[in-house]
Parts: C-alpha cells; sequence; structure tokens
C-alpha cells in the first residue's frame, strides 16, 4: 500500500494547544508512502468528514491514518467515513493525540514529537492492513431457557410470545422453582402461588413452548446463532403421552412415608409423585430410590391401578438434540444448608445454630412452607417439634451473607424483606405472638420496601434487635438464641418457641458444571459473570448466552422477571436478523503450515478452535490441522501468541502489523 | 567454562546389559515386523566408524539382525515420528526404540497431538548412560566419556514403553556438571551472562542442526525462517543468532523434554541445554512442571491458575 | 637444499604480515576447538589439528553484506560494497584438505556470472598450507586424489619437521614472494627429516568410475538406506570446505535494509522449494542424494573436478551418522563392475 | 528535552484495560513523560514474546507489558496465559543477561489512569537514570569476522602493532 492519507485533527483546540500539528502534518508527508496530510479543526465534525472522503477520492487513498482522540471514542465514526469513501473500513487506523499525548504532555517540542511517531507509527501499520468483510453466521430463531422458575418462565413466555420456538429445560419434575414455594410475596403480601400457578399453565398452553421437565444440559456445542444442545431427560417411569394425571397411582402408592422435600420434609408424599399439586406438568414421576419396586421387585401397584397404561418401570434415560440460536441462563439458587461445612471450601457453616439437630430452627423457606395456605399444615404456623403454635418466634438476618470469616461476604438481598413479611405472615396467624428479628442492618431499597418494613415494626410489633447471634441452643422445650443488641450494648437471650434463619442466597449445586458446558464465566461463589456490570447486565461474555435471575446473583422477584424480559429482548435482538454480522477480528488458520499440535485450542476460552481433518482426493486422512470458527472466536488472539509458528494469525491484529510498528522506533 | 568441582576420578560404567538389550530389540523388532503389528522399526544399527550407531528404519524381518544398543546409540529417534519426517510416517505403524530421556520426548509429542499411544509400539531401553557429543564411538562409557544429561539421568528405565529391555547396571555417582555450570552462570550479574551468551550465540553459523534434531521442532514452517514479517533476522551474525535462540528457548519452555540433542549435536559447541535446563528449572519452580513420561494433556504455558505467581507484575 | 622456518620464526612471520597490514587467518583455539580466524599476534596460531570448520570462510564469508538500501520520498537509494576495500589476508596454517578447496571453488565463482565478492578476496588471499600429520576414521583426502602432503591450492607450503620447525616449499610464485620478502626469517638445512604424514585408512576410489554409477542410478535403494535418517540441518554443507551454495536475503524493511548473501545447504527443505509450495527434492533422501552427486558428478560434469576433499568434517559432525566415506566406498565397489567409458580422469583436483 | 537521556520506551497494552486507563488519564488531563509509544492489541494474550525482543532491538530502552487484572479480562483467560508466558520469558531474558528493570509488567484496569501514569512516570525515570540499553542495537552493527568490513577489535590490536 503506497497511497497513505494522514489526517490529523486539532480538536478544537484540545490537541493543536500542545501539539504543532501542522508541524506533525508536514511530517507526515515526508513518510514513505505518504500521498497526502492534513490538519483540520474537528475531523469527526461533518465537514471533516467530507474532507477526508473527498481526499479519498482525490488522491485515490488506500488507507487513511486519523490522527485524533482515542480509537475508542471515534474509531467507527471514521471509519464508517471512509467507508462510504469506498474504503474498506478496516484500512483506517486512528493515532491517538489526544489522550496519550496532547491531554497528557505539556511540553509543545516532547508532545510535537511524539505526536508525529505515534502517526508514523500507525502509518507503517495501515500500510500492512488487510481488508476485512465483517462475517456472517446463520441464526437458528430458537431459544433455549435453561431453568423453568419464574425467571426461565418469564424470559420463555416473552419469547415465545414474540413468535419464536423456545425451549424450556427444568432439572425438577415440575417447573415453579422457588417461587411456587413461596407463601405470600412482599410488599404487596399477593400469594405466590395464585401469581405463579396461571404462569406456568401458559408456558405449558404455550404452542412455541417445548417443555422438558425432569431434564439436565448433558452438553453445549456451537455458538452463537448456532448452538447444539443435548439435554438428558431422566427416566420418569411414567409415560407423558398417555398418563391423564387422574392421581389414582399416587393414592394407592404404599409408600406414603418419604419426606416431602417441596414442603421443606415438613410433610410426606409417595413414591410415585408430583412434586406438589399444581405441577405442571400434572405428571407423577416415580422415585426410583424410594420406590419398592425398583427396590427389590415386590411391588408394582401403580401399574397395575394405571388405566391408561402409563407406568413404565423399563423407561430409561433418554439423550434428545436441540438446535437453537440463544441460551438464557435461569437456573436459580438454593438456600445455604448452614449445617454443611464442605470439605476444601471456604464455607464454613454455622454448627453453633443447631440447625438439622433442633428441630425447631428452621430456615426461611421451611418458613415460607409453613404460611403457606397449600403447605403441609394448610397455612397453620406451628412447631415442627411437637406441633404447638409458637408464641415467642426469633428471626436471624445475614446468617451466611455479609459474613466473611465464615466464607460469604456477599449480601443475599433478600433476606431483610423477606424476614419483615415473616413477621407479619406470623402476627396475623398467631395474634399473641411475638417476633424479634436480630439484624446487621435492614437493606429495603425498592419500590414500597421502606415502608412495607416500617410497617412490620409500627404495625405488626416486630421487635428488632440490631446485633448478632452467637449462639442457639434447646432448653427443655424452648430454644435459647444468645445474642447482642449492640444498640444498648447488652448481651439478650431469648427463650423462643421456634427460630428462623435468614440462611445465605447461593447458586445451585451444579452451578460450575454447567457454565463449564456453556464456556461462560463464574465468580468464586459460582454466580454467573455478566459481560460488564453496567451495561452488558443481562449477556455473557460468550455471545449468544444471556443469564437471568438469582444464577448471576441474589434478588428477588421483581428483579428477577424484570432481568428475564431484559434477556428475552436481547435474544429478540438477536433473532431479529437472519445473519448475524460480527466484527471480523477473528483467528484464522494457515493451513498449510498448520502441524496440528492443537496449543491453540488449548489456550482458547472459547473453545473456538476445532480439529479439521485434511483428506487427499481418495478420502484418505492426510492430516488434522486446527480451524477456528469464525462464529465463536472473540478475537483475543491468545492464540496467535502460543503457537510456535505463528500458523494461527488473528485479523487485525497481524504479526506484520505489530512488526511494522516497531521498525518505526 | 568447565566444571568447577574437582577432577574426578575415571570410572568405567558397566553396559554389560546392553548386549542383553541388542538380543531383546533384534528379537522384538523381528516378531513385531513377522506379525504385522508393525510396518517399520525405528532403531539403531552399526555404523562404518568402529563402535558407531546411527539411526535405521527398518521394514523387513531379516534386517532385525542389524539392530544394536551400545553406548554410542545417541539418537533422540522420537524425531522420526514427527510430522517432520513424513516419508518415515508414510511407511505405516512404527516401532521406535527409546532410552527413558527419549520416552520422555514421546510423551511430550502424543500430548501435542502429534501421534496417538496406539499408534506406535515403544521398545524402551535400560539406559546407563550413552557417549557425549565428539567422543570416538568405540570408546568405552566411562565418566569421562559420558554425557552431561546421563549424569544427572532419572529416567534410566523407560516406564510406560510396551516393552522394557536391558538390565540397569549398578550405577557409579557422578557430578552434575551441567547443574554446576548452572549455578555458575545464575551466580553471574546479567552483564556477565550475557557476555557469555553473545559469545557463544556469535560462534553459531546457522546451520539450524539444533532445530532440526528436536524433536519438538516440527514446525512445518518455522517462525524464524518467515521473511515476511522478520520476526528474526535469518542471516547467521550476532544479532540474528541472538535471536533465534531466544525464540528457541522460548518456544521450547515447557515442552522440551531435556533429551540435550540440540547441545549434542552443535558443531559449534554452544551449550543450548543449558537454557533448556534453565526454563525447565523455572517451569518447575513457578508452576511445578515437570516433563515426564506420560502425556500431559496441557503443557504449562498452555493452562494457567488463576494463583498463579504474579509477584513481578505491579 | 631446503628452506626451513623455526616455530618461533613462523610465528613473528605473521607478526610481521600483521604490521605490514595484512589480514593473517589461521587456526586459533576457541575453547576445546580450533577454528580458523584472523589472528592478532602469531602467537595465537594453533596449528596442526583440523580446525572445526574449513577456510572458505576467507573467500566466502558466512554472511555478508552485497548492498544496502534505503527509500525516501526522492527515491531508492543503493550503495554497493566496495569490494576494493577488502583486506589483503594470508591464511596460514590451512591443511591440504582445506587448502585445496578453494580451487575447486573458483571455477563455479568465474563461470558464467563473476562474483567479485569471492573472486576479489581470492586476489587478495595468500594460502600458507601445511602439511597434515594426523587422521582419524572419518578422513579421506586420499580416496578423493588428494593425500596429507598434498600441495594443492597452497602458495606456500610448510611440512613440520622432526626436530621442530618447518620445511617450505614455494608452489607458486606468491609463495616465492613470500620467502623472498622475509629472507632472515628462513634458513637452509641439507636435509630435513619430516614428520611422518598422517595416513587416512581406505584405498582411492576411482572417482570417474563412480560417476558413471552415480549416472546410471540416479533412482536407487542406496538413497533411502543411508539418508532416510537424515535431519535436514546445513551441518555438513557449513562445515564443508567446498560447498559453496548461498542464499540471498534482504533484511530490514521495505524502506531500509541491507542485501546479504549467506550459506545455504541442499539439506534444509526450503532449499528447493517453490514458491507454489511445491518442492521437487521432497523427501530428505532426495536432498541428500543431490548432495552427492552434486560433489562427484554434477560438479565434475560442469567444470572437471570434485567438489569433495576428503576433509571428513561432515562425517564427524552429521547428528544421524551420515558417512560419506562409507557411501564413497560402497559405490566405489558396486562402480568396480561399471565400464568407464567415457575416459574420465581419476583425479580431478588437478 | 530536559534531560541528557530520553528513553524510548514501548508499552504493549490490552485495548480493553490499560489502554483505556491511558484514555482516563488523558481525559483527567493528568501529566506524564512523554517517553512511552503505546502499541495496542486487544488482549495481553496476543502479546508474544518476539515483540518484546524486536522491541529491544529496535531500539526500546524500556518496556511495559500491561493488561486487565486477573479475573478482569475481557476474554476471560487472556491475561492469565499472559501472565505465565511472560513469568517464564523474563526468566529467559534474565538468563541471557537483560536486566529485567528494563521491562515492566503491570495491571492497569480501565479505571487506574492514576496507575498508569505512575507506572509510565517510575519506568521512564527508572530507564533515564540507568541510560541507554545498547546490547541488542550493538549486535545488529556486528558480524562474524568473515563477513566484516571492518574489524574494530582486530584494528585496534594492529593499530598497536
Amino acid at each position: 500500500m503506497s497511497r497513505i492519507g494522514v489526517f490529523i485533527c486539532h480538536c478544537g483546540e484540545n490537541i493543536s494547544r500542545t501539539v504543532d500539528v501542522e508541524q506533525v502534518a508536514q511530517a507526515a508527508r515526508q513518510m514513505v508512502g505518504v500521498t497526502y496530510a492534513c490538519d483540520y479543526k474537528y475531523m469527526c465534525s461533518d465537514p471533516g468528514q467530507t474532507l477526508l472522503k473527498k481526499a479519498v477520492a482525490e488522491h485515490r487513498l488506500e488507507g487513511i491514518v486519523v490522527a485524533a482522540c482515542s480509537p475508542r471514542m471515534h474509531e467507527k465514526t471514521f471509519r464508517n467515513a471512509a467507508q462510504a469513501a469506498g474504503l474498506n473500513p478496516f484500512l483506517c487506523e486512528m493515532a491517538n493525540i489526544r489522550e496519550h499525548c496532547s491531554w497528557v504532555h505539556d511540553d509543545r517540542v516532547e508532545a510535537t514529537a511524539k505526536a508525529t511517531d505515534i502517526v508514523h507509527m500507525l502509518v507503517e501499520r495501515v500500510r500492512k492492513n488487510k481488508k476485512l468483510i465483517p462475517i456472517t453466521v446463520p441464526v437458528t430463531k430458537r431459544a433455549l431457557i435453561i431453568g423453568g422458575g419464574i425467571a426461565g418462565i418469564q424470559a420463555a413466555l416473552d419469547i415465545a410470545d414474540c413468535g419464536h420456538q423456545v425451549v424450556l429445560v427444568e432439572r425438577e419434575p415440575s417447573i415453579g422453582g422457588h417461587m411456587a414455594m413461596l407463601s405470600e410475596t412482599f410488599p404487596t403480601l399477593d400469594c405466590s402461588q395464585c401469581i405463579m400457578t396461571p404462569r406456568m399453565v401458559d408456558v405449558v398452553n404455550h404452542p412455541k413452548i417445548t417443555l422438558h421437565t425432569y431434564s439436565e444440559i448433558e452438553s453445549v456445542d456451537g455458538y452463537i446463532g448456532n448452538f447444539s444442545i443435548t439435554i438428558k431427560k431422566k427416566a420418569r417411569s411414567v409415560d407423558m403421552a398417555k398418563c391423564t394425571g387422574c392421581g389414582v397411582c399416587m393414592e394407592k402408592c404404599p409408600q406414603k412415608k418419604i419426606p416431602n422435600e417441596f414442603d421443606k420434609n415438613l410433610g410426606f408424599r409417595p413414591a410415585i409423585y408430583v412434586p406438589f399439586p399444581q405441577a405442571v406438568p400434572n405428571t407423577p414421576v416415580i422415585d426410583r430410590e424410594h420406590c419398592t419396586k425398583f427396590i427389590n421387585g415386590k411391588c408394582g401397584v401403580c401399574q397395575k391401578v394405571c388405566g391408561p397404561g402409563a407406568v413404565d418401570y423399563e423407561q430409561q434415560d433418554e439423550l434428545i438434540v436441540e438446535q437453537v440460536g440463544a441460551i438464557v441462563v435461569a437456573t436459580g439458587f438454593k438456600l445455604y444448608d448452614i449445617t454443611e461445612k464442605p470439605k476444601g471450601s471456604a464455607i464454613k457453616g454455622y454448627g453453633e445454630f443447631g440447625h438439622g439437630k433442633i428441630p425447631d430452627v428452621i430456615d426461611g423457606l421451611t418458613f415460607e412452607r409453613l404460611a403457606s395456605a397449600s403447605g403441609p399444615t394448610g397455612g397453620k404456623i406451628i412447631r415442627p417439634s411437637d406441633g404447638k403454635e409458637p408464641k415467642q418466634v426469633v428471626f436471624v438476618q445475614c446468617v451466611g451473607s455479609r459474613a466473611r470469616e465464615k466464607g460469604i461476604s456477599y449480601c443475599s438481598k433478600v433476606c431483610c424483606m423477606y424476614t419483615a413479611k415473616h413477621t407479619m405472615l406470623y402476627k396475623h396467624k398467631v395474634h399473641d405472638g411475638q417476633a424479634y428479628v436480630f439484624f446487621m442492618d435492614a437493606r429495603t431499597p425498592g419500590k414500597s420496601y421502606d415502608e412495607f418494613w416500617r410497617r412490620a415494626i409500627e404495625e405488626e410489633e416486630a421487635v428488632y434487635i440490631r446485633g448478632m447471634v452467637s449462639r442457639v441452643y434447646q432448653k427443655g422445650d424452648k430454644v435459647v438464641v444468645m445474642g447482642s443488641d449492640i444498640a444498648v450494648g447488652v448481651q439478650v437471650e431469648i427463650e423462643a418457641d421456634l427460630v428462623v434463619l435468614a440462611t445465605a442466597i447461593q447458586p445451585r449445586d451444579g452451578a460450575d458444571t454447567l457454565a463449564q458446558k456453556l464456556g461462560i464465566s463464574y465468580d468464586k461463589y459460582n454466580f454467573y459473570s455478566e459481560a460488564h456490570a453496567k451495561l452488558r447486565p443481562v449477556e455473557c461474555a460468550t455471545a449468544g448466552i444471556y443469564l437471568a435471575g438469582a444464577c448471576q446473583g441474589p434478588k428477588d422477584i421483581p428483579d428477577t422477571v424484570s432481568q428475564a424480559s431484559a434477556a428475552a429482548a436481547k435474544v429478540m435482538t438477536l433473532f431479529s436478523k437472519d445473519q448475524l454480522e460480527r466484527e471480523p477480528i477473528v483467528a484464522r488458520v494457515n493451513e498449510k503450515f498448520c502441524v496440528g499440535c492443537l496449543a491453540c485450542k488449548k489456550v482458547c476460552a472459547y473453545g473456538a478452535v476445532e480439529e479439521k481433518e485434511i483428506r487427499d482426493r481418495q478420502g484418505n486422512l492426510i492430516r488434522v490441522v486446527a480451524y477456528v470458527n469464525p462464529g465463536v472466536c472473540s478475537g483475543c488472539g491468545t492464540c496467535q501468541a502460543t503457537c510456535p509458528s505463528k500458523s494461527v494469525e488473528l485479523d487485525g491484529y497481524t504479526d506484520e502489523q505489530v512488526m511494522a510498528m516497531l521498525e518505526t522506533l | 567454562m568447565k566444571s568447577t568441582g574437582k577432577p574426578e576420578p575415571t570410572v568405567t560404567i558397566d553396559t554389560s546389559g546392553y548386549a542383553v538389550a541388542t538380543e531383546e530389540i533384534r528379537s522384538e523388532a523381528k516378531r513385531l515386523l513377522l506379525e504385522k503389528i508393525v510396518d517399520a522399526v525405528v532403531g539403531y544399527q552399526s555404523g562404518r566408524r568402529k563402535g558407531s550407531a546411527v539411526p535405521v528404519i527398518i521394514t523387513d524381518p531379516a534386517q532385525a539382525e542389524q539392530l544394536v544398543f551400545s553406548p554410542a546409540c545417541v539418537n533422540n529417534l522420537s524425531i522420526y515420528l514427527t510430522k517432520a519426517k513424513k516419508e518415515i510416517r508414510a511407511k505405516g505403524k512404527l516401532a521406535v526404540v527409546a532410552k527413558g530421556c527419549d520416552l520422555r520426548a514421546l510423551a511430550g509429542l502424543m500430548g501435542e497431538s502429534q501421534f496417538k499411544r496406539e499408534e506406535v509400539v515403544i521398545i524402551g531401553v535400560t539406559c546407563a548412560g550413552v557417549h557425549s557429543a565428539g567422543v570416538q564411538p568405540n570408546e568405552p562409557l566411562t565418566s569421562a566419556t559420558i554425557a552431561k544429561k546421563c549424569r544427572e539421568c532419572s529416567v534410566h528405565i523407560p516406564e510406560g514403553a510396551d516393552l522394557i529391555v536391558g538390565k540397569l547396571p549398578l550405577l557409579p555417582d557422578l557430578t552434575p556438571t551441567e547443574k554446576e555450570l548452572l549455578e555458575k552462570l545464575d551466580a553471574m550479574t546479567p552483564g556477565e551472562r550475557w557476555e557469555y551468551w553473545k559469545e557463544q550465540f556469535t560462534r553459531c553459523i546457522r546451520c539450524l542442526a539444533c532445530r532440526q534434531v528436536c524433536p519438538f521442532c516440527y514446525c512445518e514452517q518455522c517462525l524464524c525462517d518467515r521473511g515476511r514479517p522478520q520476526a528474526v533476522d535469518t542471516s547467521p551474525r550476532p544479532s540474528g543468532n541472538m535471536g533465534w535462540h531466544i525464540v528457541r528457548a522460548m518456544h521450547l519452555a515447557g515442552r522440551c523434554s531435556g533429551c540435550a540433542e540440540c547441545e549434542r549435536v552443535c558443531p559449534m559447541d554452544i551449550p543450548l541445554n543449558l537454557l533448556n535446563r534453565k526454563m525447565a528449572q523455572e517451569l518447575k519452580e513457578l508452576y511445578q512442571y515437570e516433563a515426564g513420561l506420560t502425556p500431559q494433556e496441557k503443557g504449562p504455558l498452555t493452562s494457567y491458575d488463576e494463583k498463579d505467581d504474579q509477584s513481578f507484575i505491579k | 637444499m631446503a628452506k626451513v622456518i623455526t616455530e618461533e620464526n613462523l610465528r613473528s612471520l605473521i607478526d610481521l604480515l600483521i604490521k605490514a597490514g595484512k589480514r593473517v587467518i589461521g587456526p586459533k583455539r576457541a575453547g576445546e576447538m580450533t577454528i580458523y580466524e584472523p589472528l592478532a599476534s602469531g602467537s595465537e596460531l594453533t596449528p596442526g589439528t583440523l580446525p572445526r570448520r574449513s577456510a572458505k570462510e576467507a573467500f566466502f564469508p558466512l554472511s555478508e553484506t552485497i548492498l544496502s538500501f534505503q527509500k525516501d520520498r526522492d527515491g531508492l537509494k543503493v550503495d554497493d560494497v566496495d569490494t576494493a576495500s577488502f583486506p589483503e589476508t594470508v591464511l596460514v596454517g590451512a591443511l591440504p584438505c582445506d587448502a585445496a578447496a578453494p580451487q575447486v571453488m573458483d571455477a563455479v565463482f568465474s563461470w558464467d556470472y563473476k562474483d567479485e565478492f569471492y573472486l576479489e578476496r581470492r586476489r587478495r588471499t595468500t594460502i600458507i598450507g601445511l602439511s597434515c600429520t594426523s587422521a582419524d576414521d572419518s578422513c579421506f583426502c586420499t580416496l578423493v586424489g588428494l593425500s596429507p602432503t598434498d600441495t594443492k591450492g597452497s602458495d606456500l607450503f610448510l611440512t613440520p619437521l622432526a626436530g621442530g620447525g618447518y620445511s617450505c616449499e614455494a608452489v607458486t610464485d606468491r609463495g616465492e614472494q613470500l620467502l623472498a620478502g622475509y629472507p632472515e626469517l628462513f634458513t637452509e638445512a641439507a636435509t630435513v627429516t619430516p614428520i611422518p604424514a598422517a595416513q587416512p585408512e581406505g584405498a582411492p576410489v576411482d572417482l570417474a568410475k563412480v560417476k558413471v554409477w552415480l549416472e546410471e542410478h540416479f533412482e536407487d535403494e542406496i538413497w533411502e538406506e543411508v539418508a532416510n535418517r537424515c535431519v535436514g540441518c546445513g551441518a555438513c554443507a557449513f562445515l564443508c570446505p567446498a560447498c559453496h551454495c548461498f542464499d540471498i536475503v534482504d533484511e530490514g524493511t521495505e524502506q531500509k535494509g541491507s542485501r546479504r548473501k549467506n550459506w545455504d545447504a541442499c539439506a534444509f527443505s526450503k532449499f528447493t522449494n517453490h514458491a507454489s509450495g511445491h518442492n521437487p527434492r521432497d523427501v530428505q533422501n532426495k536432498r541428500y542424494r543431490n548432495r552427492f552427486m552434486h560433489k562427484f558428478k554434477y560438479y565434475d560434469d560442469k567444470f572437471g573436478k570434485t567438489l569433495c576433499t576428503g576433509c571428513g568434517r561432515c562425517i564427524r559432525y552429521c547428528p544421524v551418522g551420515i558417512d560419506i566415506k562409507g557411501i564413497l566406498e560402497e559405490i566405489g565397489k558396486k562402480s568396480l563392475s561399471t565400464k568407464d567409458t567415457k575416459g574420465h580422469e581419476a583425479n580431478h583436483h588437478g | 528535552m530536559k534531560h541528557d537521556f530520553e528513553p524510548k520506551i514501548v508499552a504493549f497494552v490490552c485495548t480493553w484495560c490499560t489502554y483505556a486507563g491511558a484514555d482516563l488519564a488523558g481525559t483527567s488531563r493528568m501529566l506524564y513523560p512523554s517517553n512511552v509509544r503505546v502499541v495496542k492489541f486487544p488482549c495481553t494474550g496476543r502479546i508474544d514474546p518476539v515483540f518484546i525482543l524486536k522491541a529491544f532491538q529496535k531500539g526500546a530502552d524500556g518496556i511495559l507489558v500491561s493488561g486487565c487484572h486477573p479475573g478482569d479480562c475481557h476474554y476471560m483467560a487472556g491475561n492469565f496465559h499472559a501472565r505465565r508466558r511472560f513469568a517464564v520469558f523474563r526468566k529467559l531474558l534474565e538468563f541471557i543477561g537483560v536486566d529485567l528493570n528494563r521491562l515492566e509488567f503491570s495491571w492497569v484496569s480501565a479505571a487506574e489512569g492514576g496507575k498508569w501514569v505512575e507506572i509510565v512516570t517510575e519506568l521512564t525515570e527508572k530507564i533515564r537514570s540507568m541510560g541507554p540499553l545498547t546490547q541488542f542495537t550493538d549486535l545488529n552493527d556486528e558480524e562474524q569476522w568473515s563477513g566484516a568490513l571492518s574489524n574494530p577489535e582486530l584494528k585496534a590490536v594492529y593499530d598497536q602493532v
């Protein structure tokens, strides 16, 4: 390339105050290959751009360097201008003589010399630039939603309502997630089930939604617009096509004393069961671990009583493959099981709180089930130990959360609000009862949240004690809570009938394994990482994968639903085009020289490098080389720095371009 | 530069096991070829010079009688299995005679997808040591004629080979001369080291024997042969030589199996293995990485740990 | 009567030559080896053992600039190297296998193109040869028509004497002039007792017959047998006194740099690689065959000379023990049955 | 110029963190020495040790390599790979005899304009006090004896004779 144009911007006075722009232009004219150089007050202005376009035409420029502000500011502007002038946009480079020069130096001579050097470097670079064509990849307009809680349901419905196919995968036998377990929701105290179950029914009835419950993601291949997902449908032992959901099997099942997980083990369920009466789909599943038929072969009652003959003991796990273009991850959360002290983890547990040993020390979700009208007690609040109505209940906030020394330093965000809600629900059901709350701070940002919290104290007479709990122990039929009241500066002991712990919110078990399958990043707690905390809060760094709900960090229902709709909007933006256009800064393999050591594959964080077989005309395998899938490559270039023979090169940042810059030193 | 230690008395090393190994290699090679388990065997045969041994590729069971193992079997035969030697690979399935140090190279090559374990039959040879460069091949193996790498060998027995032949004699304690040299260099100032290496590299004539015998220099197109852009000047003169040897050491870091062939073949006596050893030592200290006898999925420079040392980064 | 020079006077001669402004190149100790290098004084001379690299560098440097260029807005500026600036040189202590080689190479460098870089250095160099007194099993000068006492290529020839010192024989006028120039350093002796010359093993090979055999055996199993193991380095060619292939490379940038002439080797896979990617010598044994053919056939075809002086360096330093002496002997045996129809002369170093 | 010797310093930086950090220093109008020349890469993972070598050979007196803090890499793990690569490469250079004071590494985020200024200023001052790096550039003019048109060392010896 021997016809290069250099355009030097004064940026008003921002550059020209410290840099002698005319002198830089004069120096540029002396550089080999520069056929045109000029300076102008505002290159980015309309007349500035016109000047550039004219010069490209008049001087038949083959490459241009705009010496102005940071490329982060105006690279796009000038590349567009170059394109409008008929030049490939990637033949335009910016020399940053403002942020990196005029704004940071005060000596005019030095700054001018540096600006000249910067221009020279970019002139040499642009000489080695190649025309690049944006990469287009076809888009499969079908979305995968992982997780059937409120986040997954919301995203699925939004996308499906927009007319796109959705595949919803849920690990449990029913969708609904945690929201289906809740009693009433803050700050309006409307019934969770009442708002949740219709959404669940919408999902199952939606013609655009394919629902896979009792299923897990086995593997993920492909890239944005073109994912291939293998889903493992676990054996339900009930043929979904035949089952009418009549429920006879469940009634007749002789195994009735299996703790009900949905009710936090407060009640029981049979071996063939639906997790809760409003489950979607309303098809039972056989718990093979507890079913007598599967344990010793001696039963088979459910099969005998099933009219449609839906019970199938022979059913096997099944792998199915779905093609999708985008993925929304909405795997939700679990509550910190404080009795747990996982090996090798920083999590230390709270043995001193007696959770798991003292029956009347429960967590928040168990309290939700006690308070729920559809729960095991029909909404009556009783003590798990003896069924008596508790008259003094102590709620403890921040159990696990914000406790660096215990291994978790983040705030679980929803506990302040749901504890306030719990005190209200309790007061509404046990009028003569007294609720105490141990708290560190009350965090109530959110519409009507603070009002709600104040109502708990002022109207519902909950006693809030600012302080930490040090120990909880059984004393007769009471549970003694020892803590401090730092407002008064005294130690407090409360003999309670029931203790409710607001334990921390953690990502679901297996969140890390799923992230590895998806190729997305996660933090040290296994919460998934968004691409940018502020500007890309629902996108993963891996293109085509979006986040919704508590899997990304603790959040309440309104936030979860908002994020789910946001993720759905992102998916729909992606689906609005048939072809996906990407900046062509991707790595390419020189197949002639690649020897297939696959070091590039080992260092690629995106799984963009594949093995490619080179065959002769007879179809005999000659050798295996690396292949970079341009749809997946994100353009970091780590592969090229790793490749010993540089047989993989990153377009836009080739060795030739870099070396050319260094030659100017 | 010589070893700093006191001159050690010359000790003869018992190589009676080599005759046993020769017999076993012959019968195994013959069997493999007769039973058509492999199409060719890469081994050593005697050369014209008395006591010499040179690499050979045999395809006929009758040729198996030519195979030998002796202290003159200095070559690392794993290079014949790399993609750089397409004509050898084209012969079909290969068996290869490998000392412990050679097996490390084979393991490294497998880790770099150059071939699969099942594609190669490895005839491992128990080895007490081989000759140093420049030793007349018919000389006995002694503490004076043994190669530097063998003085510090930790892989006398090639564990993991398909068959291990020969037997290990009682080995004398030998001073680790290379280690001592490395320590001596480490103790120098950077300026002194620069002068040392400058002198060494200035001698380099860029015959590229170091590259060509290296099992890991199997690139189709060496970066240092490239003209556009020219990463390293190709002319044999001080600046290009310095660049070449730095780039080579860096490209081998975390891959080199320590066979020291580069140093053995250097006609200009440049102690190239010092660079490789230094890199290996650093990789061990930094990332607990060592070249081993079994393939590793990723090397130290194709993997990372979030907790890696970064004390050098501000 | 013979001219004799003492060891001490030989060193003084070197000092005097240096003082006279000449560059004196001779074997010099460098670590464990000796190497032909410019001597700073006569005391550095380390005669007798075969230096690691041959003496061809005195005429044909490993790498030299042949022009430099610079491009600016006014165009391209090219600077040629002034061959007149090459120093007057005396190469001292060259063993017969090294001393004989330049003569062989002269043919190619003064053939259709006169390579002034080589020729000017040749014209400015006087060679003081040295009779060879020790041979090892890789030596084979006697197989290719030379001998440890051969004066070919030398201007002055030294023979080490049993009691120390050397007897001196002027082979050319140049040698005579050298003798005449420093009469005080030489004495006359009626009788001299030379140290017995080296005796390389092996009988001379009929190179004419070998050539005929090669002509008929371009495709022969022997090439695979002897050279499948070749790893493709340039050690043989770079150490060889007679290999003279070079590559022209540009170093620097498009704007400023130099054009250089660097040693090249036919064993390198890139040596014959075409721009298209096709490589006519696609495997290593074909490349080795070319080296052998070039030495014992092609060069003879063109210039009537054998391109090998039997120094044995390529045998000693081949990483994989490729043995040109053994191959030559084997082909020599095979060729005995061939009829020498073309009447070649056996000795081409004349 | 205010000093006898103004070093040439090359900074190899990633575009997402350090380049942006340097931009921030600009928008914040922080002042620092003008010696540094920035070469932008998408990620420190792209930065090849060969570039460092080349820069030294072309006359750089000091080099800075800077990217995103661990865990902040825009490309997930590029800086982790770079960290290992350069941990090893600097050891190699040190072993060859390069003074590591001339080769600096840093993490500078997009928010750390101040840190950029600090690092560039310190490095410039340090290199300025060390003087020019001639090790590599001296080699550029050297030849093997046979290719040398003149041999200064020998010439000195000859002149003495």
